[in-house]
């Protein structure tokens, strides 16, 4: 594992290696560098099957960090690498031509994301939703319970108290204390 | 030979022409191919899931899968959510078999969290018992549901009715039959019962008679071997290039269980050898599930054989209203009744996750597989050919 | 294909003259024990607490007002309203219940033609499934959603405290306090109790994140005494803590003290925490009687508000009751300075050994200040009027507690019995101990009180601590008579305490006679409460103003005293003794203050 | 006789044939529930599904063709019990039974379906589409066997009448053309499996790929004309095979007797063989049955 | 050749949507389901909307019961045959194998399955929905003939459940089509679903299950609540 990870660092120069497990790697890799690197891992290292593809949205860094993870059946070692890729205008290359379902992550990244992937078949139709008009669902400025409220005509007649508000009212109204709510869940 | 006589085969080299980008050249309006929707409201897709087929005849000439049809947007949701409550929304992301999510979140939040070498053995054996009757149960729908798929009821009757037992026994460990909401972050949510085993032997008992059953009915049917026999084949070579996982890879000669290459829990400690085929079709596939049916069943014995009469269930964690996890990501994987599931799971200091997906092997099975297989197959086979990859809808779009 | 695949499928008609194995009733069948169905609420149990409400993923869970429960101390009245339009029966609401009164039945049949009628209030609306003994709850020992049991808190030995005056508490460290703060369920109910009413959850909730700053920023909102406060405060909240109903209360003290602990003393930094560097002087005056908590928290909160204000305290140094009347080893000196000096740093005034009624009369104070606030405290100890107490070997409690602490010379003699079960007796009772082994290498302390070992007022670390030291208490018997026998206190003859209260509630004890003790010893002190000295005010000010059955000024809600608009009372004599009523009601008056003063604008 | 009593007697035939067709249908459902190890149904539900299907208050047509689909189907069943004999020797019971019904009959058994495959083709559904065009190739290879297998018995008995079949099989079961003439009932019996429309052999109204094939688009009362017409059907279908092969019936018990049973022999393989693909289904007849046909035939042409 | 006569409704409803396709920004109209023109074969170029043209254009009419009697015994007759739809719309589907299996078999109570929507009378809503799959709800709603019933499982369609923040599942089912019977769980054990069917039953023999009508009656509401969250109205609005 070790080996391989110093391998590949000095063919495509890792960053934040972390050893997750013995035998599972994350690492980042430079954009331009990830699809060779996947490339000459399924075809030279052994790790021939395709776990998956996934997206974080770092919002605070203007970031989305792709990673994909490959797996070494033989070896039974897992190597994750990390794409961060800018947030303004997020395009790709796109990875379809090695292994058959990437087009399937690809097609659920543009659509949750909108990270296009300029060559990968059928990217552009609709995966999960229909009819969506509005930014991206994954985003995480996009808030969920807020579109829910706003469009699906949520039951009314529920109020709520918070019990030492409730309590402040009822039990010393004009007295000066901290108001805050605390709330562990809005 | 009767068929070949026939001419039943058509002649794909000459139609459709494909064009320069790969696609294919269907014209609607030529009359030559008909469109056909299959689903979402259709008996015969399995979950909720529609199929865009083009027809030639009664043979398809391309198939387009589409999905979200179940889509509820979980990994949204997980992400709004601490990390105990996410365990009872992530359970839901796939029906069929919900415990492994639970175990997958849970692993994943205890590996990141760093406790996992704090969960007690007495909350890992049971956490192995409720994963291994979950697959129980998921096969006593699928093995038989394979002839279903043919109309051939019965069996599926029979399985439906031991499975019910087996829910039955959920019950009563859990506290619910289908959405169990047991393997929680840190252990599990209690002891086995009074009198459990030998309740439990009782139906496994059933299901030995049932593996008997279902053998001579199936497995041993001219027409069954007939209709499946050299249908939807997965060659070798196609378990890596389309990420064939499971019992589905191992029909076709690539033996791959997440419990043997990878042992989580004490799997180590079990006597067992994952089934394998070489053919790669569908009665391959039914025959290796109806094998890992009889290897499940001995699992649960060997477990509740090993397993110590009573422990902890559940480690000191934090606060469960307070908890946070330090920065982190991790991809977990244990293999399910349709073998390796998986979780990657991004965690950013908060209470709250930062980012949770699932790799369910329906994702490639059910999509990139299955719209390549379906091409020159009848429309009679698709139902059956969804079943034997074990196509699981909520899981493809969460 | 061979012939025999045609065959063996004709097996499964073995089947068909078997029975069913339907169930013949299914509805209604009754589910597994552990089933989890339809909700129950213990109401009485339940505090209304709302960490069902926290917990729940699907925000199923209102809380309501319920006809019939009162919100009182350590009861928000409250209780949980369930939307089975959202509810995904996880029963994370039971594993989390702070007071086990939530539960599930197995009950699961509900069917309706109206979905608004799926919102109930388990417990409180009538449902048939509440008599079902069956269904989840919480599952065995060891499956905790927060920790039950308290971090210890680190104390020296006894061997090694019992000799000396030096706290004897250690504190929390970083990662005991945040282990401990993470075990609050962030409820609130301790806030009401609070008579100060505290931001608990919050502070806690910065200790979790490690923002002391924070942390500072809430204890000053509501208390200007957290160094104190955190160590001797009577801590209410702990008794109505949620999490203390099925576990241990949270040591919120502690917590408290952990926060202030992590500031060091230094004014500028306190100032430059609190935000309170340049305070704007409205140009309005205020005099303040005593410097005890009530004195200092009013005129914490004046300064803030601008008031230039005066302390006039009789004693050398500032602190009342919490340095004079609390030993050492309890609440270090420096620690109340370190409070002390950032109010000084606020620009209050003090102006120590000043007797008011000799040195400056209250009228004079009226005509120089704008407003005066008494907060004088209680100085003199209560007598048991028993037979005997007369004696000149028969003290007060406050009087020796005093006289240590100016390092007057204390008498100690060998035995010492001390009547009262009071934490003010326990200081007494541990001061003496220390006292006697300084003196005599050995502790022989008995201290009685009326009330029984459950029921006593100290709090229970405090005579743990105490027995660990070395000193007896015997609780449940009644003084009876000092046995003196040439002028000599000889020792103190109890009977035992049947009752204290009678069926009106009113104070009569009753003791059994045949069950009578004699507790030796060569001195008896005291302590069984304490008195007011308002011998600083003048009879014309006292025919002003109203006193109530008990002798205390009447004062209304801003704590003004009814005839004498100026005059502002707060602390022991109006609430007490209790050092965070004194900072709460100090707090309440310096608003009343400024309301009082800018009434005309 | 009378031809007013004559009509009297067939429709009161009629009716016990559709209610003999009901109770049989549910009871081979019980029994099929049986086998599951459930109960099933209970007895009465053919006809409480039948007047819930004329209660239903909604008809929609695509159409005239979409109106005569479950007529036609219904016609093809009336057809085919108007010229079969039912009762041996008993007049009333004989219908309209007269010399060359055979063939009618053999037109009527196909009329039912080119009806419905003129009224699926209008409903627009093209599940109905595929299950019709399924349907008709599926009855041709079932015909095709069947027709060879019972020109073999005109050859036999020198008659296309059914009546003058009947006669000749009576005195004995040892006299039934299933001894007589094994080759050529066997060819009937097996291509029976298919006019019977279970399984292997129903894959015109597989409900898990076609949902129910020709019918999808039929609801309310025109799903209760082509329920009462499938009952009717049923049993005559079970009548045909009765008369040309096991002897036909002289009284009403042998023939619930007979019909049950011819119809058990359906159930009996449906219920443990999967279906058969439509191409897979035409082979089969087109080897096994036809082969046999043939045979037969050549038997008796020498 | 005359003229191709197209139902004046039709012919309305064909201009408001073109209109509305016109005004609205982004339109989800496939492209072979837009409006064309096309040569028809004696040369007369005829517009033709696909989407209208699978269909007929016909609301739903509300079909009122019958004699006070009659109605009495073909309610008895249609509470006793319930046909359920195959359609499984959300988890609560997997609680329906074991209710055809063995171990509840509900056939004992006249409730059967049927796979299309113009042979079945009742509905299961068997939990979540998506807007994707209300969509086609809703087509195989208006599909299935009148007197239908709608039973709704779960927490999920009273309000939401668990999906209640989900941006793809509604919160209430009642606002698009009118549900009978709701019964509580997440979802509800077989046991509770034969209660369910128990209710309706009792329902339709006491003719209170005329939820069909009311929503012919309330017709526009529905659909104006159905338009607001289903953007892409692949389809007619009115395809009875």
């Amino acid at each position: 594992m070790k080996e391989l990870v110093e391998k590949l660092n000095t063919k495509y120069a890792l960053q934040d290696i972390i050893y997750q497990r013995d035998n599972m790697v994350f690492a980042t890799i430079s954009k331009e560098l990830v699809i060779e690197a996947i490339t000459y891992m399924r075809d030279y290292e052994g790790f021939a099957h395709f776990v998956m593809m996934s997206c974080a949205d770092w919002i605070e860094d203007n970031k989305f960090q792709l990673t994909y993870i490959l797996n070494n059946p033989q070896q039974r070692c897992d190597v994750a690498l990390r794409v961060m890729i800018e947030r303004e205008n997020p395009t790709m290359t796109s990875a379809h031509h090695l292994w058959k379902q990437v087009w399937t992550y690809q097609r659920e990244i543009r659509e949750a994301f909108g990270i296009q992937f300029p060559g990968s078949p059928r990217v552009e139709e609709n995966f999960v939703l229909e009819g969506w008009t509005d930014k991206p669902h994954m985003l995480r400025d996009f808030d969920t319970h807020e579109y829910a409220e706003k469009t699906y005509f949520p039951r009314g007649g529920r109020t709520t108290n918070d019990p030492a508000t409730y309590m402040r009212e009822k039990l010393y109204p004009n007295q000066p204390v901290t108001a805050k709510k605390n709330k562990n869940v809005e | 030979m009767l068929n070949n006589f026939f001419g039943f085969k058509p002649d794909r080299s000459k139609y459709p022409s494909v064009n320069e980008d790969g696609s294919l050249n269907i014209d609607l309006s030529s009359h030559q191919y008909t469109k056909l929707w299959l689903g979402p409201n259709h008996p015969g897709v399995t979950g909720n899931m529609a199929m865009e087929l083009t027809l030639n005849g009664d043979e398809i000439v391309e198939g387009k899968t589409h999905v979200g049809y179940l889509h509820r947007g979980f990994e949204k949701l997980i992400e709004r959510r601490l990390f105990v409550q996410g365990f009872p929304t992530s359970i839901r992301m796939c029906v069929a078999e919900p415990d492994t999510n639970e175990y997958l979140i849970a692993a994943c939040t205890e590996e990141l969290s760093g406790y996992d070498k704090q969960i007690p053995d007495m909350a890992k054996w049971l956490r192995m018992l409720s994963l291994e009757m979950a697959r129980l149960q998921g096969l006593l729908r699928g093995v038989p549901g394979q002839a279903g798929t043919y109309s051939l009821g019965i069996g599926v009757q029979w399985g439906v009715y031991l499975r019910d037992l087996i829910l039955d026994r959920f019950e009563e460990l859990t506290g619910a039959r289908v959405y169990h909401m047991y393997i929680i972050p840190g252990g599990v949510r209690g002891l086995l019962p009074e009198g459990f085993k030998a309740r439990m032997e009782d139906n496994l008992k059933d299901i030995d008679d049932f593996i008997v059953r279902i053998k001579k009915l199936m497995f041993d049917n001219a027409i069954f071997k007939k209709r499946s026999i050299g249908q939807g084949i997965v060659t070798k070579e196609m378990v890596d290039k389309y990420g064939v996982v499971g019992t589905t890879a191992r029909a076709s000669g690539v033996k791959r269980d997440v419990r043997k290459d990878n042992p989580y829990l004490f799997y180590d400690q079990l006597d067992f050898d994952p089934p394998t085929a070489e053919e790669g079709d569908i009665y391959a596939r039914t025959f290796v599930r109806w094998q890992e049916l009889i290897q499940t069943v001995d699992l649960i014995r060997q477990i509740m054989a090993k397993m110590p009469e009573k422990g902890d269930i559940r480690a000191q964690m934090p606060n469960v209203l307070n908890w946070r996890i330090p920065k982190g990501e991790t991809y977990v994987r244990i293999e399910s009744g349709r073998g390796e599931y998986g979780m990657y799971y991004v965690t950013d200091g908060s209470d709250k996750p930062r980012r949770v997906n699932l790799r369910g092997p329906s994702y490639t099975h059910g999509v990139a597989l299955l719209e390549d297989l379906l091409v020159n197959t009848n429309i009679a086979d698709i139902h059956a050919l969804m079943v034997s990859l074990q196509t699981c809808p909520p899981e493809i779009e969460r | 294909m061979n012939i025999k695949d045609i065959f063996t499928p004709f097996t499964a008609w073995s089947g068909v003259l078997k029975d069913p194995v339907t169930i013949k009733n299914p509805i209604g069948r009754e589910a597994a024990p552990r089933y989890r169905g339809f909700h129950d609420n213990d109401i009485n149990v339940c505090i209304g607490c709302g960490t069902c409400e926290a917990i729940c993923e699907n925000q199923a869970i209102d809380l309501v007002p319920v006809d019939g429960i009162d919100t009182k101390s350590g009861d928000s009245g409250l209780r949980p309203k369930i939307d089975y339009g959202r509810c995904c029966w996880c029963a994370l609401c039971v594993d989390i219940c702070t007071t086990d009164s939530l539960r599930l039945t197995n009950e699961y049949t509900w069917v309706d033609t109206d979905a608004d009628n799926f919102r109930f209030i388990p417990g409180v609306d009538p449902k048939d499934w509440y008599e079902k003994e069956d269904g989840w709850r919480k599952p065995v020992p060891n499956y905790n959603f927060y920790g039950k049991e308290r971090v210890h808190m680190g104390e020296l030995h006894a061997d090694e405290r019992s000799d000396s005056f030096i706290e004897f508490v250690k504190g929390y460290s970083k990662e005991q306090a945040q282990q401990e703060a993470d075990r609050c369920v962030s409820c609130g109910i301790c806030t009401a109790t609070c008579p100060a009413h505290m931001g608990i959850p919050e502070y806690i909730k910065a200790v979790r994140n490690d923002d002391m700053e924070e942390g500072m920023r809430v204890l000053y909102e509501t208390n200007p005494l957290p160094e104190i406060c955190g160590r001797i405060c009577t801590h209410k909240c702990e008794d109505v803590c949620s999490v203390g109903h099925t576990g241990d209360a949270l040591s919120i003290r502690w917590l408290k003290r952990y926060i202030a602990d992590q500031i060091p003393a230094d004014t500028d930094k306190y100032k430059d925490i609190l935000g309170t560097g340049d305070l704007a002087k409205n140009g309005k005056k205020i005099a303040i009687i005593g410097s005890g908590p009530s004195g200092l928290s009013a005129a914490h909160y004046l300064a803030l508000l601008g008031y230039s204000c005066t302390i006039f305290e009789k004693l050398p140094k500032a602190g009342g009751m919490m340095r004079y009347g609390i030993p050492e080893y309890r609440l270090p000196y420096d620690q109340i300075d370190k409070d002390v000096d950032y109010i000084a740093a606020l620009g209050v005034e003090f102006k120590y050994n000043v007797n008011i009624g000799t040195d400056i009369t209250l009228e004079q104070l009226e005509k120089d200040y704008d407003a005066v606030f008494s907060g004088t405290g209680l100085h003199l100890g209560r007598s048991t009027r028993i037979p005997g107490s007369d004696n000149e070997n028969v003290y007060q409690s406050v009087d020796l507690l005093r006289d240590i602490v100016l390092e007057k010379p204390v008498p100690v003699k060998e035995r010492v019995v001390v009547i009262g079960g009071g934490n003010v007796a326990m200081d007494i009772t541990r001061s003496m101990a220390r006292l006697q082994m300084q003196q005599f290498g050995k502790v022989n302390v008995i201290t009685t009180s009326l009330e029984d070992e459950e029921h006593m007022p100290a709090d229970r670390e405090e005579i743990v601590e105490a027995r660990e030291e070395g000193c007896s208490i015997i609780p449940g018997y009644g003084p009876q008579e000092i046995i003196i026998e040439d002028g000599k206190v000889k020792g103190l003859k109890v009977w035992k305490c049947l009752s204290i209260f009678d069926e009106k509630g009113m104070f009569n004890p009753k003791f059994d006679q045949a069950e009578e003790r004699v507790f030796e010893g060569d001195m008896v002190i005291e302590s069984i409460g304490q008195g007011m000295d308002l011998s600083y005010l003048t009879e014309e000010i006292k025919s002003k103003i109203e006193f109530n059955n008990r002798g205390r000024i009447v004062v209304d809600a801003d704590f003004q005293a009814k005839g004498l608009p100026w005059l502002f009372v707060g602390g022991d004599i109006i609430e007490g003794p209790d050092v965070i009523h004194g900072i709460a009601n100090g707090h309440r008056a310096a608003m009343g203050i400024d309301k009082f003063l800018n009434q005309g604008r | 006789m009378n031809i007013y009593v004559k009509i009297a007697y067939t429709f009161l035939g009629l009716m016990i044939v559709l209610n003999w067709g009901m109770l049989m249908r549910v009871t081979f459902r019980k029994i099929g529930a049986r086998m599951a190890g459930r109960h099933g149904v209970p007895f009465r539900q053919p006809w409480i599904d039948l007047i819930k299907n004329i209660a239903v208050r909604t008809t929609l047509t695509h159409g005239v063709m979409f109106y005569l689909g479950p007529v036609f189907r219904f016609s093809g069943a009336v057809g085919l019990f108007l010229f079969m004999p039912i009762l041996f020797g008993k007049e009333a019971w004989m219908n309209f039974s007269f010399e060359g019904d055979l063939v009618l009959i053999l037109y009527f058994q196909l009329f039912g379906m080119l009806g419905m495959a003129l009224g699926a083709g209008e409903g627009g559904q093209p599940h109905s589409a595929i299950g019709i065009s399924r349907g008709l190739a599926q009855h041709a290879a079932v015909e095709l066997p069947m027709t060879m297998g019972i020109i073999a018995l005109a050859i036999q008995y020198q008659t296309l009448s059914i009546s003058e079949i009947v006669a000749a099989q009576q005195g004995g079961f040892l006299h039934w053309s299933f001894f007589t003439n094994p080759v050529a009932s066997a060819a009937i019996m097996l291509s029976a499996l298919g006019a019977f429309g279970y399984s292997p052999f129903n894959l015109v109204k597989a409900p898990n790929e076609i949902p129910i094939g020709p019918p999808t688009e039929y609801h309310g009362t025109y799903l209760g004309v082509l329920m009462t017409s499938g009952n009717i059907l049923g049993v005559m279908e079970t009548i045909l095979f009765m008369n040309l092969v096991f002897g036909g019936a002289t009284n009403w018990f042998e023939l619930i007797i007979k019909s049950f049973l011819i119809y058990f022999y359906a159930v009996f393989v449906g219920m443990v063989f999967p279906r058969f693909r439509i191409e897979q289904s035409v082979a089969w007849f087109f080897k096994i049955p036809l082969l046999l046909g043939f045979i037969a035939i050549l038997m008796y042409s020498f | 050749m005359s003229e191709l006569n197209i139902n004046s409704k039709v012919q309305e409803m064909l201009e408001r949507s073109e209109q509305n396709a016109k005004n609205s920004e982004k339109t989800f109209v496939r492209p072979e389901d837009e409006v064309r023109e096309v040569v028809a074969p004696d040369g007369s170029i005829i517009k033709i909307n696909p989407l209208y043209d699978y269909f007929s254009g016909e609301r739903p009419k509300e079909e009122k019961p019958k004699n006070a009697i009659v109605e009495k015994f073909l309610n008895w007759a249609r509470s006793e045959s319930i046909w359920v739809l195959g359609f499984g719309t959300g988890c609560g589907s997997i609680e329906i194998p074991p209710l055809v299996t063995p171990r509840y078999d509900m056939f004992r109570f006249g409730v059967q399955m049927r796979p299309t929507p113009r042979q079945s009378n009742a509905f299961i809503i068997s939990g979540y929905l998506s807007v994707k799959t209300l969509k086609r709800v809703i087509r195989s709603y208006e599909q299935m003939p009148s007197p239908k019933y709608v039973i709704a499982l779960g927490s999920c369609t009273i309000n939401g459940g668990m999906y209640y923040d989900s941006y793809s599942t509604i919160n209430r089912l009642d606002k698009y089509i009118p549900v009978d019977v709701y019964i509580a769980g997440c979802m509800p054990r077989p046991e509770a679903l034969l209660a369910g069917f128990g209710k309706l039953k009792e329902l339709i023999k006491e003719g209170k299950a005329e939820k069909a009508n009311e929503y012919a009656r309330n017709f526009d509401e529905y659909k104006a609540n159905q338009k607001k969250i289903i953007k892409d109205w692949n389809m007619p609005d009115y395809n009875w």
